[in-house]
């Protein structure tokens, strides 16, 4: 599988089509793996894909957008990239996209596979342009059990659940730093006219830039996984992406990269649109 | 002029009384005059329920109280139905009976409530009207112990449309549950009218 | 535990074609209701930063309302609807993160619905009020 | 087949029994299932409203609990008692206070999921003209019908459902479809008097005589009621009436179930015909009816 | 360091009645950045605003908060101030401590008061963060277009084109004249309708600055005040511009089968028809849903007959567009439709008749011409009864409020009555009269005293059909006595309500609507013509129910505003528009997207030496300031001059803030 991998990267490089490729390489251990940058077609041996290819490379192409590019994309990854052509943050013809099967990504920390595989619905990769093994689809569709339960409790539980975590919280962004759509020039965390966010760490003040954060995100963010993996101090993030993937299908019917034409859901309306709840 | 318009009692609370059991807008009367149009019985009435209406807004409580305008009303709800300012008339009607008789007035009228009572200690023995009971006790009670007995009594009788036997519950604990009913209501009545005249 | 009338903030963002006009029509039918809301006037509920409902949560209002005309008679034609959509998303997430739903409230109100605008005041005072002493 | 909650009222057990009859021989014809509602208590009629809004909502409630636990919708024959039901039902609805009490004092909840519909309704629009028709034996050919509805089953407006307040049609769109013709006359809602019957008599003469005498000057043969209160003015007092008015009226006055029967084949027994104090049968006779 | 000046109102006992104006000043006096701040009786008059101007002189102000009404109200009158003192008009800010706080907290004066300092304080806030603008400018279409041919817009239209501008009138009807051409005789003079309409009519058709589209609706508008551009279907008529209104194609339609509605469905219409004699343009119509060519393929009579072969069969629905710089709305009203009174009948009662079917009846130009006789069997009338407040003042029908002309019209029709008619009795059903107006009561008086018509005070509960008689039970609350009157015709005073349609045509505008459908006016004393739509104006009884003087002063106000507008040479337009921060924007084309006017052009652009980028950037000129882009800009690139995100953040903080040292 690493050899066909690298050798349609090779040929991608060899012939001019792309400029840089972006895929995975073996890091300091047999449980790690990094990002690989390669511009050489002679420098493809070092790629690889394993069950420890966590990152979602799609973070990257946003850095690299004035080149023309191949990257390694996970099914679930090519619904960023697709995410970031529909905003205009590179063209689809400069981006070539690998797909590779995958079933199922591992957290090294735990040993334990990611909680996004387990009902994953595109372990064989749809829509790249050169696809590598063949993986088989889950019957069962995403859950949002862990939603729905915490959904459950009361206001103020939630908020007190909140608090505990953002208390952790040490600001560090990194959460923001991973986040493939979080490509803002310039943060509104950075700010200071107006100073959206007070630059102290305390509890309330990161609470304040997660709930930015995660609304910035909404109808974009594609549920990868990548802030709750990066967090330093295991704020389960995931609770809130996963939450905004629900509340885009349920409320908009909108899953986020799945469809090329239509606009993410804060960037058009229906005459339709529910009015209850509106006083 | 008949009357002299009281202006404290205005401001007393009668119209407000009247509105809080009622639960009809009585400030919202404009005096046009169609309920009192269309009243069937308005010509027997010492005023046509338009002036009532206006009186109750003028808080003329005595006045109101001691006419025989509510006691003459129908119940046929032609006012209600047509009432632009969407008042139920007919509903105000029966809230003055109803104070009338909670309070301590003077009835201009005591047929009616008599004839009310029987009917409803007649419910709430039998469960149902017991008619020649119920005629009966009203005659000797209003004093007119003879009225509507010939013809037209007797002729029911005879076509077999009134029956000598009352209505009787199929099972005395049903008797016992309408008796407690009828209690229970007795008490929240009270509790509501003095509540509100309170 | 009863709150003290005083106690309770609440900001509301008006559009200034419909609800504003709404308001001040409000005040002159005399309609008397809640002193607790303060009033930013904003050009249309589209301009209306989900940020800046955020950020009012955060900095301590117990209630947020935004009122925008209704569907169809947006000044700018379609603002409203692009509201119509933040509204129930951020609704859901603040939900998400402990803003109780009582607190948050959206409505239409038009420039001749003076009426009406006092009768929504009430009415996220209320819903306010009772998540304060009832949590 | 169409079932429902049948509550007879007082009236129809004793004063008005033809009505009951014609109603249970209409209704067992024509394949409508009647559930009387098991020791029913006394609507309160004219009297419970203005003695106690309580009383008013409670008499009826218990017979609209038991129709809703049996998942029914309830009807009577009786104007006075549907109207008592359907106001006690609407006030019900309206106003929780009196909801709350009302449970308390009968002990049970009620939902409101129950319609409260009148037997005109039942029979006209429920089961349907068109239907009704189909069963016709008879043609009520020549007769002119003055079809009077009264105050209970017209007003107020929102008990009124599908018909309109001032002039409704639904009885007359039965008589027309039955062959015979109804009369145009607009005293059709106009009250008799009923509530003042036995305590205010002369009123309810009066009343009714003005009812009587339109209904004979429009041309009228007979008049088709839907409630006993409206018969017995109409009907018992009759001759009272004319002597007050010096006019001589003689006109019969019939139930609706009765005219109905009339058409699907029943004789003048089975509908109680006799029991009526102006006597329909020499004109029925007249016109080839009976 | 801003150097603000805060300005605290009375308005009179208005606000300082329920708020401690002092104390509202004197907490703004310990905000930071303020410099003055004073209390005064009016500060919207000369005085007020001198104040105002001095104490930017005597301490140096350079941004301005006035405490006083709404912003809606008088915030251009201080924008004004501020420049005559040499300030940029954009640095005040008003706290609105009137309309928000005293007329609607004077339950609790404390409480009140302290939401006004709160309020005041937020203006401070907001105002500290005002940038300096500059005025924008925008040119001015200089044509007007009228929509609605009734004597509002018919008045509208010639005073307009009287000042020189051209003026195009829309009219969806055949004829321009309006409702005022159904009319007999007008109160309170009795001088006869069309006797003083018609030179109005044919002034319009001569005006060589009017352009007259009859048969012709307005489907589509964009664009704003000075550029709007809207899209008008003329409908075919079926006939050209040959027609010399001769009227042979009309005599000779065999077609009648239709109702006028014109004459109140009284009497027929032709299939191809005039809506009356004097209509202007005198040319017929066909209609083509009853014409039996278009239904059947066969006829063309009117073809034949035609001396100048006018009759064009093939003629198409034309769609036009135009631009115009301002627009007058005067579409005018419809009557209730009276078939929901049932105790009136249904509206099937034959002799129960509408107000505006009684015009038509005695209009000598009628169906009738000018007979008043019953539609049932077209006998003469003896005994007549006239209810007023039909579809007025009724809560039931959802039509609470009073239509101002029926009490007048209604003694207009009994007097008409009795002078053709000598040996007639009327008798009218009222619950009050209403002759607000110069020589209205006095005409009330005499239909009373010298025509003898008989004034009841009481509304008609019922009207029963008995023979051919109708018998009205009504009662006459003075007396306190129920009235049963045996009529022969029974006429209807309908109230006024809004067109049909009214509602969607509003929306055209994006005009506000009341709760019936009229259109709301921008202010009820102090703005009467204008709308919320600043370009767009009101007359007639579009806006509320008013009669024929009050509506032709209307038309006329509007046709001053408009020529106010052309009068300019451009248009001063407000610069409170978005503006893209090229730095920050990450061309994600969000705000491209949901932008309502197309005013976001997205670019590739040089940001920093060297960066070319996908960016963002406003059209100054098509940009209305609405501010969508910058609710849905994640990148906070966009921002809203006037509503700047650093301006209403400051308010939301201050809005949560308690108040300090109060």
């Amino acid at each position: 599988m690493d050899k066909e991998l690298q050798e349609i990267i090779k040929k991608l490089l060899a012939e001019k089509k792309v400029d840089w490729a972006i895929g995975y390489e073996k890091a300091y251990d047999e449980l790690s793996t990094r990002p690989a940058f390669v511009q050489d077609a002679n420098d493809t041996a070092r790629l690889i894909f394993n069950k420890y290819c966590i990152n979602n490379l799609g973070l990257y192409l946003t850095k690299f957008k004035k080149n023309k590019l191949a990257v390694v994309c996970k099914g679930c990854d090519i619904a960023t990239v697709f995410e970031l052509i529909k905003e205009k943050q590179f063209s689809r013809e400069n981006v070539v996209v690998i797909g590779v099967a995958c079933e199922g990504v591992l957290d090294k920390k735990t040993g334990k596979q990611l909680e996004k595989c387990e009902n994953c619905r595109v372990k064989q990769p749809k829509g790249a342009d050169f696809t590598v093994g063949t993986g088989k689809d889950s019957a069962a569709p995403k859950n949002f059990l862990d939603v729905v339960e915490f959904e459950k409790k009361s206001s103020k539980e939630k908020a007190e659940f909140w608090n505990r975590q953002f208390e952790k919280c040490i600001r560090c962004y990194a959460c923001r730093n991973v986040c493939p759509v979080c490509y803002c020039p310039d943060c509104f965390a950075n700010r200071t006219m107006p100073e959206y966010l007070n630059k102290n760490v305390d509890a309330e003040e990161n609470k304040l830039f997660h709930m930015i954060r995660m609304q910035h995100v909404f109808g974009r963010c594609t549920d990868c996984k990548a802030c709750d993996t990066a967090c330093p101090v295991n704020i389960p993030l995931t609770l809130l992406t996963k939450k905004l993937a629900k509340d885009a299908k349920e409320l908009f019917n909108y899953e986020s990269g799945a469809d090329m034409d239509v606009l993410p859901p804060l960037s058009t309306y229906n005459e339709a649109d529910s009015e209850s709840d509106i006083l | 002029m008949k009357y002299e318009l009281q202006l404290k009692n205005i401001a007393e609370g009668f119209r407000k009384d009247v509105e809080n059991l009622s639960q009809q807008k009585i400030s919202n009367c404009y005096q046009c005059g169609k309920c009192s149009a269309g009243c069937p019985v308005a010509y027997a009435m010492d005023y046509p329920p338009s002036m009532i209406m206006r009186m109750v807004q003028l808080g003329m409580h005595d006045q109101v109280m001691s006419s025989n305008t509510s006691w003459y009303c129908v119940s046929c709800e032609t006012c209600t139905t047509r009432c632009p300012r969407e008042i139920d008339i007919a509903k105000v009607m029966d809230t003055l009976k109803i104070m009338a008789q909670a309070g301590s007035y003077k009835l201009s009228e005591n047929e009616i409530p008599i004839f009310d009572w029987i009917f409803l200690k007649s419910i709430e023995l039998t469960g149902k009207i017991y008619e020649l009971g119920l005629i009966g006790a009203y005659n000797l009670l209003s004093l007119h112990p003879l009225k509507d007995i010939y013809p037209m009594g007797l002729k029911m009788i005879i076509k077999g449309k009134i029956n000598f036997i009352p209505h009787l519950f199929y099972n005395p604990s049903e008797l016992i549950k309408n008796i407690r009913m009828f209690k229970l209501i007795r008490k929240k009545d009270r509790e509501r009218i003095y509540e509100k005249n309170a | 535990m009863e709150s003290k009338v005083k106690e309770i903030n609440i900001v509301g963002f008006l559009c200034n074609w419909c609800s504003y006009a709404g308001a001040d029509m409000t005040g002159l039918g005399r309609n008397i209701y809640p002193s607790n809301i303060k009033v930013i006037r904003i050009p249309c509920t589209g301009r209306m930063d989900p940020m800046m409902i955020i950020e009012a949560f955060h900095n301590g209002a117990d209630g947020v309302l935004v009122s925008g005309c209704h569907p169809g008679d947006c000044h700018y034609t379609e603002g409203n609807f692009y509201w119509r959509r933040r509204y129930p998303h951020l609704k859901s997430l603040l939900e998400h993160f402990g803003v109780d739903r009582r607190r948050f409230h959206a409505s239409w109100v038009s420039a001749s619905e003076g009426k009406k605008f006092a009768e929504v005041v009430k009415k996220v005072y209320a819903e306010v009020k009772d998540w304060k002493d009832n949590g | 087949m169409l079932k429902v909650a049948y509550f007879p009222g007082c009236s129809l057990s004793s004063t008005a029994k033809e009505y009951d009859i014609s109603t249970r021989l209409v209704c067992e014809d024509l394949e409508i299932d009647l559930v009387e509602i098991p020791d029913w208590i006394c609507c309160g009629a004219t009297t419970a409203h203005i003695t106690s809004e309580l009383t008013a909502a409670a008499l009826p409630a218990k017979s609209l609990v038991w129709a809703e636990k049996q998942g029914l919708n309830i009807t009577s024959p009786c104007s006075a008692c549907f109207s008592r039901l359907k106001m006690a039902h609407l006030h019900i609805e309206k106003d929780p206070k009196l909801k709350k009490e009302v449970e308390e004092v009968i002990g049970e909840k009620y939902n409101g999921k129950t319609e409260v519909m009148h037997l005109t309704r039942i029979l006209i629009e429920q089961y349907g003209i068109e239907n009704i028709k189909a069963k016709i034996k008879k043609e009520l050919k020549g007769l002119k019908i003055a079809c009077y509805y009264g105050c209970l089953m017209t007003r107020p407006a929102e008990v009124c459902v599908n018909d309109r307040v001032e002039n409704p049609m639904l009885m007359d769109n039965l008589v027309k479809a039955l062959g015979a013709e109804p009369v145009k006359w607009y005293y059709k809602t106009e009250c008799c008097g009923a509530g003042f019957s036995l305590t205010k008599t002369e009123i309810a003469r009066k009343l009714s005589g003005d009812i009587l005498k339109e209904a004979k000057d429009c041309g009228a043969d007979l008049v088709m009621v839907a409630c006993p209160l409206c018969h017995s003015n109409l009907d018992a007092r009759q001759p009272e009436i004319a002597k007050l008015i010096k006019t001589e009226l003689n006109i019969p006055v019939l139930y609706f179930t009765q005219v109905l029967g009339l058409a699907l084949g029943y004789n003048s027994m089975d509908l109680m015909l006799n029991k009526h104090f102006i006597n329909p049968k020499p004109l029925l006779k007249a016109k080839g009816i009976l | 360091m801003a150097r603000i000046g805060v300005f605290v109102c009375h308005c009179g006992t208005n606000i300082s009645g329920v708020v401690d104006v002092s104390r509202v000043a004197k907490y703004a006096e310990s905000l930071p950045g303020v410099k003055v701040a004073v209390d005064y009786k009016f500060m919207c008059s000369d005085p007020g605003q001198n104040t105002i101007i001095d104490a930017i002189k005597t301490h140096n102000l350079d941004r301005i908060v006035v405490s006083a009404c709404s912003p809606r109200m008088h915030e251009l009158t201080f924008r004004n101030t501020l420049e005559r003192a040499g300030l940029n008009p954009y640095m005040v800010e008003m706290a609105n401590i009137r309309e928000h706080v005293s007329w609607v907290h004077s339950d609790n004066k404390e409480l009140a008061t302290e939401k006004a300092m709160k309020l005041m304080e937020m203006s401070v806030s907001k105002v500290r963060r005002s940038e300096v603008l500059t005025k924008m400018f925008a040119p001015i279409e200089k044509r007007a277009l009228v929509i609605g041919g009734g004597i509002a817009g018919i008045q509208a239209a010639l005073d307009i084109a009287a000042a020189g501008y051209k003026v195009v009138l829309v009219e969806k009807e055949s004829s321009i004249g309006g409702r005022m051409a159904q009319l007999d005789k007008t109160f309170p003079t009795l001088d006869c309708s069309a006797c003083i309409l018609t030179p109005k009519m044919v002034a319009v058709s001569q005006d060589k600055n009017i352009t007259l589209l009859t048969y012709a609706e307005v489907t589509e508008v964009s664009g704003f005040i000075g550029q709007f551009e809207v899209k008008i279907k003329k409908k075919a008529k079926s006939v050209n511009s040959k027609c010399i209104g001769c009227g042979v194609c009309v005599t000779k339609c065999p077609n009648k089968k239709s109702l006028s509605d014109f004459d109140g469905r009284l009497g027929p219409r032709k299939a191809i028809y005039t809506l009356f004699p004097q209509a202007v343009p005198n040319v017929p119509v066909i209609d083509r849903e009853t014409c039996t060519f278009f239904l059947t393929g066969k006829c063309k009579i009117c073809e034949k007959v035609c001396p100048t072969s006018a009759v064009d069969y093939t003629q198409q629905d034309e769609l036009i567009t135009e631009k115009f710089g301002a627009v007058v709305v005067a579409t005018g009203f419809d009557i209730y439709d009276h078939s929901s009174y049932g105790e009136y009948g249904y509206g099937e009662i034959k002799d129960v008749i509408s107000s505006l079917q009684f015009e038509r009846l005695i209009s000598s130009s009628g169906p009738t011409e000018g007979h008043v006789v019953r539609p049932s069997d077209q006998k003469e009338v003896k005994n007549v009864v006239f209810i007023q407040c039909v579809g007025s003042r009724d809560e039931s029908k959802k039509r609470p409020y009073c239509s101002r002309v029926c009490c007048m019209y209604t003694a207009k029709q009994a007097m008409l009555l009795k002078d053709h008619y000598p040996e007639t009795q009327s008798y009218v059903f009222y619950i009050d009269i209403r002759a607000a107006g110069k020589n209205y009561e006095e005409f009330v008086q005499r239909a009373q005293n010298d025509y003898g018509v008989v004034y009841l005070r009481g509304r008609v509960s019922k009207i029963y059909e008995r023979g051919n008689k109708l018998l009205v039970k009504g009662a006459d609350t003075l007396s306190g006595a129920q009235v049963e009157i045996e009529a022969d015709l029974v006429v209807l005073a309908n109230g006024l309500e809004p067109r049909k349609g009214a509602k969607e045509f509003s929306q055209l505008f994006h005009m506000s609507s009341d709760q019936y459908g009229f259109y709301n006016e921008l202010h009820p004393k102090l703005a009467p013509v204008e709308t919320a739509i600043s370009g767009v104006f009101v007359a007639g009884c579009c806006q509320s129910p008013k009669d024929i003087p009050d509506t032709v002063a209307m038309a006329s106000a509007t046709a001053a505003k408009v020529c106010a507008i052309f009068a300019k040479e451009k248009m001063e337009v407000e610069p409170l528009i978005a503006g893209v921060n090229q730095l920050t924007c990450s061309g994600c084309e969000t705000c491209y997207n949901v932008c309502p006017y197309s005013a976001i052009e997205m670019k590739d652009k040089e940001v920093k030496r060297g960066e070319v980028r996908h960016v963002a950037e406003v059209l100054e000129s098509v940009c209305k300031g609405c501010g969508v882009c910058v609710g849905a800009c994640y990148s906070k690139a966009v921002d809203l001059k006037g509503f700047s995100e650093r301006q209403i953040l400051s308010q939301v903080e201050t809005a949560t803030m308690p108040i300090t040292n109060s």
